[in-house]
C-alpha cells in the first residue's frame, strides 16, 4: 500500500509534460464555452483525422531529433511520393491502394536513405543535408508533375477511400495512426534497437566507443523518417483528393513544434511517446479550434502563438513547483 | 598457451604533435590486478585505449593468451571478454541507471527479443548494492552526481563478467568509503579469476590492492615490478624521474584576520545550518563522504545557486552573491569539481581559457590583446610547470593533471582574496600534487584564505589548519587539523548528522 | 618570447590557413562568376554586377546577428515575422501621420524590442530550447502585424525613402555600403573584442563560462537585441524596395538566412566558425541564383541546384576534415 | 544582340501551378506565333520578394516587355518602375499590380461581374434565403479580395435580404487549412447553405469535405476554380456550377497586348483598339482601379453537362 502511494508519486513526477496535459484539458474547457460544438463525438474524430498525418510524422521526427538530427526536407518527401502514388493511380486505376501506400513508403524511404547516407555516412550536418536534400527533393516533384496537379476525378474510388475508410467504425486514417504509435512505442521502449536510438542521441562519442553501430542506427532512423513522410505523402494525396507540387510546404515546421512542445528535446536524447501525443494533440487543437470559436481570421495567428507560448509557459511552471516540492520532500 | 591473458610489445602512439606512447610493453597474468602508475599524460590512459580499440596503435602487436591478436575497434575488444572503465565517464545521461549498465548486453526475451525491464532492474538493484550504492536503478543517469556515475559505471564493467576488466581511475571522484566497497569488489573478482588493470594516481590504491605495477613516464616504458620489489621511494622515483622529498610541504603561515564568515547557510533541498569562519593565510579543509553535499556549499558561496537562508560575511561586509562575476569582482574564486564540464574549454587553446575569467584585464576598451593573453599564459604555465607544447594546445589535448593546472592559472589572473579549491588533485599525479600543494602554500602565505575540499585523509590532514566536516547537508564538525586524527573525521562524517557540532578539542 | 612563440605558431598554422573553409568558399563564388559569365552575355557588365547585389542584400542584414545567434549554440526562426511586425508598424505610423524619419526609429525601436523580448524569455525560462521561444514569438510578432494591417497594404512613403533600397552611392548601391560596413562592424565585434570571445565560449561550453564569472544571460540578451535590430535594418530595407508593406512580407526568411550561416561554415553545434564564411554564401547564393536567372532557367531546377550546393560542399569540407581528423576526445 | 529575336516574358506568381502553366503556355504560344521568343519565369514560392528578384533578372536581360501576374498590388511599384526607366514595356496579367506600376492589366474577367455572378449563384443555390460563407485563399490576395468586396457590393441589394453572409474564412490556399476551416465553417454553421471559394484550392477542399460527410444536396459550393480540380464535385453534385475563364487564353492575350504596347501600336490608354490573333479584336478601357484593362470577357460556366470535356483540358 505505502510503496504503491510512493510508487505512483514516482510517476508523476517522471511524467515531465503534466503541465501540457492540463494546459490542454484547460484549452479545451475555455473553447467549449465559447463553442459548445467543441467537445461533440464527430469533432473529435474530425480533429483526430487533421491530427493523423501531424502526428504519424512527429513520431518520425522524435526519432530523428532523439540522435541529434532534423529533418527538414520531409515536407518535399510528402509531396513526392504523393506525386508519383498519385500519377501513378492516375495512370493504373485499377492498382490495389495498398499498393499505393507500399509504393509511396518506398519512395519516402529512398529520400529518408539519402539523407541517412549524408547524415550518417558523408557527415554532413543534418540540417544542410536536409534543407538541400528540402530543395532538391522539391525540384524533383516540380519536374516529375511536369507543373501539372492530379485530381480527384483522375484517383480511383479504393485510393480515396485510403483516408476515408472506416477499419471498426473507425477512420482508417486514425487507426493508421494508433497502430504506427502503438508499433513504435513497443519499438523504442521494448527493444534493443529502440534503446539504442536514445543511446546514440544521449551521447554519441560513449555510444561508438561501447560498440553501438551508431552510423546505421542513425541511417536507419532517417529511413524511418522517409518511410514515414512517404506514407504520409499517400494519406495527404488520398485525403485531400489531390496532388499538387507545392503540397505541404513547410510542414515540417508544424510537426517539429509539435514534437517541441511535447518536450522532445532539440539537442537530443529525451523524449516520449506520451509528451508526443500530448504536442499533437495541442496542435490538432489550435488548428481545429481557431476557426471554430469564432475570431476575426486576423486574430487566429496571434491567439495561435500565444497559446503555444502559454502552454510551454506552463509546462515549465508546473515542472518548476513539481522539483522545488521533490526538493521540499528530501531531508537533510 | 602463455602465462600471460594479454601481453603488449613494443607498443608506439603518435597524436599530431605529441607521442603518447613509445615502444611500451605490458602483460597481464590471469587472476591478478596489475596497477599502471605514472605522471599525468604518461600515457597511461592512451596506452587501454589501445587495449579496447578506441585507438590503433602505430606500432606493436598484442597477443591474447599467448595468440596475436587485432583489435581494431571496442566490438573486437568486448568480443575477446575485455570491459573498461574509462577515465571521464562514458554514461548516457538521458537513460536510465539500469540501461547504462546493461547497454549492450541488455536482458531480452528469447524468442520477441522484447527487454526484460524487470529483470534489469533487479540485475541492476543486485550489482548496486555489492558497490554500496543506495539509489534506484530507475533514475536517470543525468541527475547522479559524478561520483555515483562512477560507481554506475563500475557496475556496468562488472555486470558483462569480463575476462579482463580494466579501470582508469575509478577511485578519483570516490571518497574512502566507496573506495573501500570498490577495494572488496576488485579483491573478489580477481579471486574469482578476472584479470584487472587498475590505474590510479593515489598510492594508498596500489597498496592495497596491485599484485604487480608497471610504471610509464613520458610515454616511455620504465619497468614492471611485484608489489614485494619496489619500495615508495623507488616507485616515486620511478614515476616521476626526480626524487620527491616531502609530499606536504606543509608551511608555517601566520594567519591573519578572519576574511570569510558564513552563518547558518542554508539551500532547501541541500545544506542547512551551515557556519563556520576563515582567515588570512588559513588553509580550511572541507571533508566528508561524497554527496554530504560539499560542492552545494561552495557553489552557493559562489553565486552559482544562490542559498535562501543564513547570511555570509565577506572581508567584513555582508555578501550575496547572484553570480559567479560578483564573486569574481569581490575577490572569490572557485575552482569546480567538474573539471571538463565546469573548468575548460576543451576545443580551445590554453591561453584562451586562462584569460577567460578576467577578459577586462586581457583588453583595452573592450579589444582583446592577444599578445598579452599569451604572455600571461606562458608566464603562469612556467610557474605550475604545465606540460605542454605550447600555449596554443587545445585544452583537450592535455592530460588531467595539466589540466588541472591551467583551470588554476585562470584563478590566478583575476586578483583574489579566497580561493575555493573542490577536489583539486582529484587524477593529479604525485608531482603534479605536490606542485599544486606548494602553489596553495605560496598563495597562503601570500595571504589568501583556502578552502580545500577533498576526501582523501591523508591531504585533509597533511595540508589543512583547520578541518569542516559535513554529512549529508550538515555540517558535523569543525575540528583543529593539529588536535585531530583520521579516526576523528571518519567518525564524524558517518556520525549522527543531527547530534552537537563538535568542535573539536 | 612571447612574440617569437607566435610567429612560430603563425608558421605552423600557415597549412591550416591554407586549408581553411572560407578559401572553399571563395572558390565557389569565384566558380560562380566564370560559370555564370559564360552562361549569359548579360552577366559581365559592370553595371548590372555592381547592382546586382542589391537583389539579394536585404535579409543578408540577418546573416550577421543569425552567426552570432548560431555560434551561440541557438538559433532564431523569428527574424522573418520581426522585420514583417517592423515594417507594418512603421509604415502604419507613417500613413497615421508620424513623420517618416520617426517612423523608422519607431521601426528599430519595434525589431529591437522584439528580438529583447525573445531574450528575456530565453533567460527568464532557461529549460526552454531557443527553437520554441523563437517558433512561439514567430507566430505572435506576425499575428500582430495580421491584427494591424489586416487585409491591407500600408505605404506611399516620400520619394527619399526608396533610397535606401534603390539608391546608390558613386555608382555603388547604398545597401552594399551599409552592408560593408555592418559586415566589418560584426567582424571586429565578433573576432576581436572581448564580447566576440565570451558568445565563442558560451557556443564551446556554457557551463564553463559560468563557472568563469562570463554572464552568460548579459550576452545572450545583447545578441538578442542586435538580431532584432539588424531585422529593424532588413525592414528598413525590405520596405523601401516594395515601396509597401504588407503583414506577410518576409515570409520564410529565417530558413534562408540559417541556410546562408551554416553553408558559411558555422556549426549548429555552437562555437565555431567565422564572419567571413556566412557573407560569403551570401554572395555565393546571391549571384549564383542571380546568374542562373539571368539564362532564365526554371525555378525548380534553380532549387535542385541550390539544395546540392549546399550538400556537395559541405560534403568536400567533411573529407577535408577527415584527413585532418583528430582522434576523439572522450568526455562525458 | 543585334537582329537577335524581340523577347517577351511573361512572370507567373508561383512555379507547379497548373493554372499558371497554362497561361504561360497560352502566352508562349501568342509569342512564338508573332516570330518572336518568349521568356516565362516564376518563383517557387508566391511572394512578391521573389518576383522582385526576377524581374531585376529580366531587366538586365534589357527584355522587350515584361507581363507579370502579380503576387502583391503594391509591392512591385518600384521595380516596375525601374523597367520602365529602362525602357521595358510592363504589363500585368490575370493578378494587377496597381496602375503606376503597369502600362495596362489584361484582367481575365471583370471583378465586378465575377463579385455579382458569384452572389447570384450563391442566391441561386440557397433557393433565395439562407446563410451563404466565403472561404477565400489568403487574407492578402488582392484578387480574391477585390472580388470579395463586390460580392458584399451586389450583397447590399434588398433582393438578398434573406441572405446573410455569415463570414469570410481563409484557407490560405493549403488544403489542410482550407479543409480545416471548411469543417468549422459547417460546424459554426449547421444551416450553412453555401460556400462561395474564388480559389481553386479552396473550392476543392470544399467540395471534398461535403463529398466526405455526405452532404450533397445540402450545402452547394460554387466559386471559381480549375474543371479537373473540380470536375468529380461537379459530378457528384457537390458543386452544381461555378465559373473560370481560360487562363490559356488569358496568356494569349497577353502576348499580344503586351506585343502592341511593345512596337508602339497602342500605349495602353483607354480606346487604344488591337488584335489579338486568333481571339480577335479587343478594346482598352477604364479600369476600377483607376488604370485601364483589356478585358477577356465574360467567365465561363462549368456545369455537369460541360465539365467532362473541360476537365482534361486544364
Ligand atoms: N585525443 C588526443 N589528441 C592529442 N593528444 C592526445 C590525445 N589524447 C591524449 N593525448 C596526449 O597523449 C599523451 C598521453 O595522454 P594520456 O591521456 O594517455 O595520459 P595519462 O597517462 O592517462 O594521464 P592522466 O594521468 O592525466 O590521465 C598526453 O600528452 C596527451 O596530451
Ligand atoms: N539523499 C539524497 N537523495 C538524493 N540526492 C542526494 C541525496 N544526498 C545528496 N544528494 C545529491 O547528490 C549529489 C552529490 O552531491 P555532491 O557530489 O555535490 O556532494 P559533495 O559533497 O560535493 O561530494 P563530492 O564533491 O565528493 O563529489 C548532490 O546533487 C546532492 O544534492
Ligand atoms: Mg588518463
Ligand atoms: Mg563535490
Amino acid at each position: 500500500m505505502v510503496s504503491d502511494r510512493k510508487n505512483l508519486r514516482f510517476k508523476t513526477e517522471n511524467f515531465r509534460e503534466l503541465g501540457l496535459l492540463l494546459f490542454i484539458i484547460l484549452l479545451s474547457v475555455l473553447i467549449q464555452f465559447r463553442n459548445p460544438t467543441f467537445l461533440t463525438f464527430s469533432n473529435i474524430e474530425t480533429l483526430l483525422i487533421n491530427a493523423s498525418i501531424l502526428s504519424i510524422l512527429a513520431v518520425g521526427m522524435m526519432m530523428v531529433l532523439i540522435v541529434r538530427g532534423i529533418d527538414l526536407s520531409i515536407g518535399s518527401t510528402i509531396a513526392f511520393s504523393g506525386m508519383i502514388s498519385a500519377m501513378t493511380v492516375a495512370s493504373y486505376p485499377h492498382i490495389h491502394p495498398l499498393i499505393s501506400i507500399l509504393q509511396g513508403t518506398l519512395v519516402g524511404s529512398g529520400v529518408g536513405f539519402l539523407i541517412g547516407l549524408l547524415v550518417a555516412k558523408f557527415k554532413v550536418l543534418p540540417i544542410i543535408a536536409t534543407l538541400g536534400m528540402m530543395n532538391v527533393v522539391r525540384g524533383f516533384t516540380f519536374l516529375v508533375s511536369k507543373g501539372r496537379w492530379i485530381s480527384a476525378y483522375q484517383m480511383s474510388i479504393p485510393f480515396k477511400e485510403i483516408a476515408t475508410g472506416r477499419i471498426l467504425g473507425m477512420n482508417t486514417l486514425v487507426v493508421i495512426a494508433v497502430v504506427i504509435y502503438s508499433a513504435f512505442y513497443y519499438f523504442i521502449n521494448h527493444t534493443r534497437t529502440g534503446r539504442q536510438i536514445y543511446a546514440v542521441g544521449s551521447n554519441p562519442d560513449a555510444a561508438e566507443v561501447s560498440g553501438i553501430p551508431k552510423i546505421r542506427i542513425i541511417w536507419m532512423v532517417y529511413i524511418l523518417m522517409g518511410a514515414l513522410a512517404g506514407l504520409a505523402g499517400v494519406l495527404w494525396v488520398s485525403r485531400f483528393a489531390s496532388a499538387q507540387g507545392d503540397t505541404a510546404v513547410g510542414y515540417e515546421m508544424n510537426v517539429i513544434a509539435a514534437c517541441v512542445l511535447g518536450g522532445i528535446s532539440i539537442s537530443g536524447g529525451s523524449g516520449k511517446v506520451s509528451g508526443l501525443i500530448l504536442g499533437a494533440v495541442l496542435f490538432g487543437i489550435l488548428n481545429n479550434a481557431l476557426p471554430l470559436i469564432n475570431v476575426s481570421p486576423f486574430w487566429q495567428q496571434g491567439i495561435q502563438g500565444v497559446v503555444i507560448l502559454s502552454a510551454v509557459l506552463i509546462n515549465v511552471m508546473v515542472k518548476r513547483t513539481n522539483e522545488r516540492q521533490a526538493l521540499r520532500r528530501r531531508i537533510i | 598457451m602463455s602465462e600471460y591473458i594479454l601481453e603488449l610489445r613494443g607498443i608506439s602512439k603518435t597524436f599530431p604533435g605529441v607521442k603518447a606512447l613509445d615502444d611500451v610493453n605490458f602483460n597481464l597474468k590471469p587472476g591478478e590486478i596489475h596497477s599502471i602508475m605514472g605522471e599525468n599524460g604518461a600515457g597511461k590512459s592512451t596506452l587501454i585505449k589501445i587495449m579496447t580499440g578506441v585507438y590503433i596503435a602505430d606500432e606493436g602487436q598484442m597477443f591474447f593468451n599467448g595468440e596475436s591478436v587485432v583489435i581494431k575497434n571496442t566490438n573486437d575488444s568486448q568480443r575477446l571478454g575485455i570491459a573498461a572503465i574509462y577515465q571521464y565517464v562514458t554514461s548516457y545521461p538521458d537513460l536510465s541507471v539500469t540501461e547504462n549498465i546493461f547497454i549492450r548486453h541488455e536482458k531480452v526475451h528469447p524468442i520477441t527479443k522484447k527487454i526484460r525491464w524487470k529483470a534489469m532492474h533487479q540485475a541492476a538493484s543486485e550489482l548496486l548494492r555489492q558497490l554500496g550504492a543506495s539509489f534506484d536503478p530507475r533514475t536517470r543517469m543525468g541527475t547522479l552526481s559524478v561520483a555515483q556515475q562512477q560507481i554506475v559505471e563500475i557496475a556496468k564493467a562488472l555486470s558483462v563478467n569480463a575476462r579482463i576488466i580494466i579501470m582508469d581511475e575509478p577511485t578519483a571522484a570516490l571518497s574512502n568509503r566507496e573506495s573501500e566497497e570498490l577495494y572488496r569488489v576488485t579483491e573478489k573478482l580477481r579471486n574469482d579469476g578476472v584479470a584487472i588493470i587498475f590505474i590510479s594516481h593515489r598510492m594508498e590504491d596500489f597498496y592495497r590492492l596491485a599484485d604487480r605495477v608497471t610504471v610509464l613516464r613520458d610515454a616511455k616504458y620504465i619497468g614492471t615490478w611485484n608489489k614485494s620489489d619496489i619500495d615508495h621511494d623507488k616507485l616515486v622515483m620511478a614515476m616521476v624521474g626526480r626524487e620527491i622529498t616531502q609530499m606536504f610541504p606543509k608551511r608555517s603561515v601566520r594567519i591573519g584576520k578572519e576574511i570569510l564568515r558564513v552563518e547558518n547557510l542554508g539551500r532547501e533541498g541541500y545544506f542547512k545550518d551551515i557556519s563556520f569562519n576563515l582567515h588570512k593565510g588559513e588553509i580550511l579543509a572541507l571533508t566528508g563522504l561524497v554527496g554530504a553535499g560539499r560542492t552545494e556549499l561552495c557553489e552557493s558561496l559562489y553565486g552559482i545557486a544562490p542559498f535562501d537562508e543564513g547570511a555570509i560575511w565577506f572581508d567584513g561586509k555582508q555578501v550575496k552573491f547572484r553570480h559567479p562575476r560578483e564573486a569574481l569582482d569581490n575577490g572569490l574564486g572557485y575552482l569546480p569539481e567538474d573539471r571538463l564540464g565546469h573548468g575548460l574549454v576543451l576545443d580551445w587553446e590554453l591561453f584562451r581559457n586562462v584569460s577567460l575569467p578576467a577578459l577586462k584585464e586581457f583588453s583595452f576598451r573592450g579589444f582583446l590583446s592577444l599578445m598579452k593573453e599569451i604572455r600571461k599564459t606562458k608566464e603562469f604555465g612556467e610557474r605550475l610547470e604545465v606540460k605542454a607544447t605550447s600555449v596554443f594546445d587545445k585544452a583537450a589535448t592535455l592530460s588531467g593533471g595539466n589540466q588541472q593546472k591551467i583551470i588554476v592559472a585562470k584563478l590566478l589572473t583575476a586578483d583574489l582574496k579566497v580561493i575555493i579549491l573542490d577536489e583539486p588533485t582529484k587524477g593529479v599525479d604525485v608531482g603534479a600534487k605536490t606542485a599544486i600543494f606548494d602553489i596553495m602554500g605560496d598563495l597562503a602565505e601570500m595571504g589568501y584564505g583556502i578552502i580545500m575540499i577533498s576526501s582523501e585523509m591523508v591531504e585533509v590532514l597533511g595540508l589543512s589548519d583547520r578541518i569542516v566536516v559535513m554529512k549529508e547537508g550538515r555540517v558535523t564538525a569543525v575540528l583543529n587539523t593539529a588536535h585531530t586524527s583520521q579516526e576523528q573525521i571518519l567518525r564524524s562524517a558517518l556520525g549522527s548528522a543531527n547530534g552537537e557540532v563538535n568542535h573539536g578539542k | 618570447m612571447a612574440q617569437r612563440e607566435l610567429l612560430i605558431e603563425r608558421q605552423r598554422s600557415m597549412k591550416r590557413f591554407i586549408m581553411q573553409w572560407e578559401w572553399l568558399l571563395l572558390l565557389i563564388f569565384m566558380m560562380i562568376h566564370v560559370v555564370n559569365s559564360f552562361l549569359s552575355p548579360y552577366y559581365l557588365n559592370f553595371n548590372t554586377f555592381i547592382r546586382t547585389p542589391m537583389t539579394f542584400l536585404d535579409k543578408s542584414f540577418l546573416v550577421l546577428p543569425m552567426t552570432f545567434v548560431i555560434i551561440l549554440g541557438n538559433i532564431d526562426i523569428s527574424v522573418g515575422s520581426t522585420v514583417a511586425l517592423s515594417s507594418v508598424i512603421m509604415a502604419t505610423a507613417y500613413n497615421a501621420g508620424v513623420a517618416m524619419p520617426l517612423a523608422m526609429l519607431l521601426c528599430l525601436v519595434v525589431a529591437t524590442t522584439c528580438g529583447l523580448i525573445n531574450g528575456v524569455l530565453m533567460v527568464k525560462f532557461k529549460e526552454l530550447s531557443a527553437v520554441i521561444v523563437t517558433l512561439s514569438t514567430m507566430t505572435i510578432y506576425r499575428g500582430v502585424a495580421y491584427v494591424i494591417l489586416e487585409d491591407r497594404a500600408a505605404g506611399n512613403f516620400p520619394n527619399w525613402f526608396s533610397f535606401l533600397g534603390w539608391g546608390s552611392i558613386a555608382g555603388i548601391p547604398f545597401m552594399l555600403i551599409m552592408f560593408v560596413i555592418c559586415a566589418v562592424l560584426f567582424g571586429i565585434l565578433l573576432h576581436k573584442t572581448t564580447f566576440g570571445r565570451k558568445i565563442f565560449g558560451i557556443g564551446n561550453n556554457k557551463n564553463a563560462c559560468i563557472y568563469s564569472g562570463i554572464e552568460t544571460n548579459r550576452v545572450l540578451l545583447w545578441v538578442s537585441i542586435l538580431t532584432g535590430l539588424m531585422a529593424g535594418f532588413t525592414a528598413l530595407f525590405l520596405t523601401s524596395r516594395m515601396g509597401s508593406t504588407r503583414p506577410n512580407v518576409a515570409q520564410g526568411y529565417e530558413l534562408e538566412v540559417i541556410a546562408m550561416v551554416v553553408l558559411g561554415g558555422v556549426s549548429t553545434a555552437g562555437g565555431k566558425g567565422k564572419i567571413i564564411g556566412p557573407v560569403l554564401a551570401i554572395f555565393i547564393i546571391g549571384f549564383l541564383s542571380y546568374g542562373l536567372g539571368l539564362v532564365n532557367i526554371s525555378a525548380q531546377v534553380l532549387l535542385i541546384i541550390i539544395g546540392m550546393l549546399l550538400i556537395i560542399s559541405t560534403m568536400i569540407l567533411n573529407i577535408r576534415f577527415k584527413r585532418m581528423k583528430k582522434p576523439r576526445v572522450l568526455q562525458s | 544582340q543585334e537582329g537577335a529575336k524581340e523577347r517577351h516574358a511573361f512572370v507567373f506568381k508561383n512555379t507547379g501551378n497548373p493554372y499558371g502553366e497554362k497561361q504561360m503556355s497560352g502566352f508562349e504560344d501568342g509569342i512564338v506565333e508573332q516570330g518572336f521568343e518568349a521568356i516565362l519565369r516564376a518563383p517557387d514560392l508566391p511572394t512578391a520578394e521573389a518576383q522582385i528578384q526576377i524581374i531585376e533578372q529580366l531587366i538586365s536581360q534589357n527584355v522587350t516587355s515584361i507581363t507579370i501576374t502579380g503576387n502583391d498590388f503594391d509591392a512591385l511599384e518600384p521595380v516596375m518602375k525601374n523597367a520602365m526607366a529602362a525602357g521595358i514595356t510592363v504589363l500585368s496579367a490575370d493578378s494587377a499590380v496597381n496602375p503606376a506600376s503597369r502600362k495596362t492589366h489584361i484582367n481575365q474577367a471583370d471583378s465586378e461581374m465575377i463579385g455579382r455572378t458569384l452572389i447570384r449563384a450563391a442566391f441561386d443555390m440557397a433557393g433565395g434565403s439562407g446563410q451563404i460563407a466565403i472561404l477565400s485563399a489568403t487574407s492578402q490576395a488582392s484578387n480574391q479580395n477585390l472580388w470579395i468586396e463586390w460580392m458584399k457590393k451586389e450583397l447590399e441589394d434588398p433582393k438578398y435580404k434573406n441572405i446573410q453572409l455569415v463570414r469570410v474564412a481563409y484557407g490560405d490556399d493549403l488544403r489542410d487549412k482550407s479543409v480545416a476551416e471548411t469543417e468549422a465553417l459547417l460546424r459554426t454553421y449547421p444551416n450553412l447553405k453555401v460556400i462561395i471559394a474564388p480559389t481553386t484550392v479552396g473550392i476543392a477542399a470544399a467540395g471534398k469535405v461535403i463529398t466526405d460527410k455526405n452532404l450533397q444536396g445540402k450545402v452547394f459550393i460554387t466559386g471559381l476554380g480549375l474543371p479537373s480540380e473540380m470536375a468529380e464535385y461537379i459530378e457528384n453534385g457537390a458543386c452544381p456550377y461555378m465559373f473560370l475563364w481560360n487562363p490559356i487564353d488569358v496568356g494569349y492575350l497577353s502576348a499580344y497586348a503586351a506585343t502592341a504596347v511593345a512596337s508602339g501600336k497602342i500605349t495602353g490608354k483607354v480606346g487604344d483598339k488591337f488584335s489579338a490573333g486568333r481571339l480577335g479584336e479587343f478594346v482598352v478601357t477604364q479600369a476600377s482601379d483607376g488604370g485601364t484593362e483589356v478585358l477577356l470577357g465574360p467567365p465561363f460556366r462549368f456545369d455537369p453537362s460541360n465539365i467532362a470535356e473541360w476537365k482534361t483540358v486544364y
